[in-house]
């Protein structure tokens, strides 16, 4: 395990910014992309 | 498919009874809730690879694990431009509606992933050059094929018609992927003459075995889990497009 | 019987008597050129070392944007008239009247902008030498750029909000003209060999001379259905 | 000889009309009868290999025209309800051009008595954005003058905008070059009638659904 605490985890090592900067843009991309498409399904079977 | 080319086929090939959308639409339904699934999982084991399994390392320290998420991105940003102009090519070829709704069905999820390799580049780039873009080689092109992406969606949306947006985007996607090597060396030319070789995102310092499971764990993750869009986007072309004919019309009655 | 040369010589004859008798057209887009490169100094300083350094890019950004706003006049008229659908319905192949149509396109559009290229590099203090290779470089870069443009015109055929949709299609595709005609110019204003680029800029016109007709006439058929 | 099976065709989700099928042997004359919006239009640009059909096949010569392209356009002419003509250009300039589009080298002295006998000797010379709307009509079917060894044509309202009299020897022109052995399609509302010869009828109102 390479982190002592939790602390540690989230600073990464000074780089907590840029590390986590990308993973959570990375997470929010997804989970929109994933509500669009569910929108999106339900406004196609939705009343045509 | 027009009647004349489904008789004209001979009878042994029966792979192209999937190409029709109504007996794809149930295939797509099955198969893509399993590639979620192969995703999450893969994400999970690939993060906890990334994170808890693979060493700091010596000259960047902790910045580098951004390649966990940079790396895959672009392979992937590439790879379902490539896989767009397949479907793309095979639908100019054999006049399948549903080869074209795939490659539609595959842009946003394409673009999707170029954006996070510019972003995660970014992001990478400050701590290692100080700066947030470094007009490196490989991020350059990433930005023009972020373009061809944007491009692409563009114009199918500026064409009413359906059969005719899916062959205009269809020819667009065939030209962008033969211009991309051209890009990609065009602006490594361009890289190494202005700045010489000094600044370019090594894809990553002398790779740790977990540190490459890691990454090649994370790639299938993006992979599954861009099969898994897509198929529910292409899913949900199949239902707009068809929207007049019958079997959606009861799929829609009885599936409410 | 008319062979594919007469054919072509009566396409190309016909788009450039067009072209003249619209001389207004082909000036519009040469001071749209001439315009674009003057505004940069206007937002850089007139200091002359600067200039210098960007001078080739800054004239080859604009001979990009001149050349893509001619595309329109590629198809846009015979396509609204008529003209173009018996060009669909030709005995010549597509293909052939298409190249026909972008080389006269190239004649009227393209090659002001290479004669004019010289005098906007002098703007920029760029010496003699630099200013010889920018009009070979215009020359051999602007066929790609018709070619690829005609693709990109014959796509967005008829859609409306067409020209800036056009810019987005075939922008990016044109990155790599530019890229090598900039190098081309500096590399000769830094008294290096600008050979390799100017082969390189031929090479890709020749490149898309041979694979663009199909995906023009392909195009046009495709917005014709 | 031109056979069509089964020719379908919807415009976005509205089926235009379905099942139609017809043959036109030599000298034979089509006229596609149906209301405004029931795919005249559409029918004559799929049968010249413009459009694209949903279902169905047009055969010319027992050939598919998909798989002959070329070889089928020049023998066609097709005349659609733009004028295709280009206004900067004269009347004489417009149809040498015409001319070699289709293969066939044109010179402007062959060019002259074919505008004439479409009334045009005069303004022959002139852009053609200063005649009218019924010159510019008579400018572009002056093409059928010098297309008569074309085997086939389709014309989309060939009458629409003429005069009487202008009418009169269309008319003769396209009996004259049925009689040659040439087959014609084309759309009208007025009555079908060409001079005597009462043509073959296809009625898109029927076929729809």
């Amino acid at each position: 395990m390479n982190w002592g605490s939790a602390a540690d985890f989230f600073a990464m090592g000074g780089y907590g910014l840029y590390v986590w900067g990308s993973y959570a843009v990375t997470a929010v991309c997804i989970a929109i992309e994933l509500v669009s498409l569910a929108r999106r399904r339900r406004a196609a079977g939705g009343p045509s | 498919m027009s009647s004349a080319t489904r008789e004209a086929l001979p009878q042994g090939i029966t792979w192209f009874k999937y190409a029709a959308p109504q007996t794809f639409f149930p295939l797509a339904g099955a198969l893509a809730p399993w590639f979620a699934a192969i995703a999450v999982v893969l994400f999970v084991a690939g993060l906890y690879i990334g994170f808890f399994v693979a060493p700091t390392d010596a000259q960047q320290g902790e910045a580098y694990r951004i390649i966990f998420i940079h790396v895959p991105a672009a392979w992937m940003s590439m790879l379902i431009y490539l896989v767009m102009a397949f479907w793309a090519g095979v639908g100019l070829a054999f006049n399948t509606r549903l080869s074209h709704m795939m490659a539609s069905a595959l842009a946003p999820t394409g673009a999707l992933f170029t954006f996070l390799a510019l972003w995660t580049g970014a992001l990478w780039g400050k701590p290692t050059w100080g700066t947030w873009w470094a007009w490196d080689a490989r991020m350059t092109s990433e930005l023009l094929l972020l373009f061809l992406y944007f491009g692409f969606m563009a114009l199918q949306a500026a064409i009413d018609d359906p059969r005719r947006a899916d062959k205009a985007g269809a020819v667009l996607a065939l030209v962008g992927v033969i211009n991309i090597p051209i890009i990609y060396f065009s602006v490594k030319w361009w890289n190494t003459l202005h700045q010489g070789a000094s600044v370019s995102l090594k894809s990553a310092p002398t790779m740790a075995t977990t540190m490459l499971t890691g990454m090649l764990v994370m790639v299938f993750a993006c992979w599954a889990y861009a099969i898994a869009a897509a198929l529910w986007r292409v899913r949900c072309i199949i239902l707009e497009r068809e929207r007049r004919s019958d079997w959606v019309r009861d799929y829609l009655g009885a599936g409410r | 019987m008319l062979g594919t040369a007469g054919v072509m010589r009566s396409v190309i004859a016909r788009d450039l008597t067009l072209a003249w008798r619209r001389k207004a057209d082909v000036f519009v887009a040469v001071l749209f050129f001439v315009i674009v490169a003057s505004l940069f100094p206007l937002g850089i300083g007139p200091e002359p070392q600067l200039l210098r350094a960007i001078g080739p890019g800054v004239v080859w950004v604009a001979a990009l944007l001149a050349s893509m706003l001619a595309l329109s006049r590629l198809f846009a008229a015979d396509y609204a008239d008529g003209t173009l659908e018996q060009m669909l319905l030709a005995a010549t192949p597509l293909s052939i009247i298409v190249i026909a149509k972008v080389i006269a396109h190239w004649i009227a559009a393209n090659i002001p902008l290479v004669l004019i290229g010289p005098l906007l590099g002098l703007q920029f203090g760029l010496p003699g030498d630099a200013l010889a290779v920018l009009a070979l470089a215009l020359a051999l870069g602007t066929p790609s750029l018709s070619l690829i443009g005609a693709i990109g015109a014959a796509l967005t055929l008829g859609l409306r909000g067409g020209g800036v949709l056009l810019a987005l299609l075939v922008l990016p595709l044109y990155a790599p003209v530019l890229i090598l005609g900039s190098l081309a110019v500096e590399a000769t204003a830094a008294g290096l060999a600008a050979q390799p680029y100017l082969l390189l800029l031929a090479a890709m016109s020749l490149a898309a001379l041979s694979l663009a007709p199909w995906a023009i006439a392909a195009a046009l058929r495709i917005s014709h259905e | 000889m031109l056979e069509v099976f089964g020719l379908g065709c919807s415009r976005g989700e509205r089926v235009l009309f379905r099942g139609v099928s017809f043959k036109l042997e030599a000298r034979g004359l089509l006229h596609v009868a149906g209301a405004n919006g029931s795919g005249k239009t559409s029918l004559l640009r799929i049968l010249c290999g413009l459009g694209a059909a949903d279902a169905g096949e047009v055969r010319w010569r027992g050939e598919p025209i998909r798989a002959l392209r070329e070889s089928y356009w020049r023998e066609l002419v097709y005349m659609g309800h733009a004028n295709a003509l280009k206004d900067d250009l004269s009347a004489t300039e417009n149809l040498l051009l015409a001319c070699a589009l289709a293969g066939r080298a044109a010179t402007p002295a062959a060019a002259a008595p074919a505008l004439d006998a479409f009334g045009l000797a005069a303004c022959a010379h002139l852009p053609v954005r200063a005649l009218s709307q019924g010159q510019k009509r008579r400018a572009t079917l002056a093409r059928l003058a010098l297309s008569m060894q074309a085997p086939l044509w389709i014309l989309d309202e060939p009458l629409a905008a003429l005069d009487v009299a202008a009418v009169r020897y269309l008319e003769d022109v396209l009996l004259a070059y049925a009689d040659g052995g040439g087959s014609v399609i084309f759309t009208t509302h007025q009555d079908a009638a060409i001079g005597s010869r009462v043509p073959q009828r296809v009625d898109l109102d029927a076929a729809a659904c």
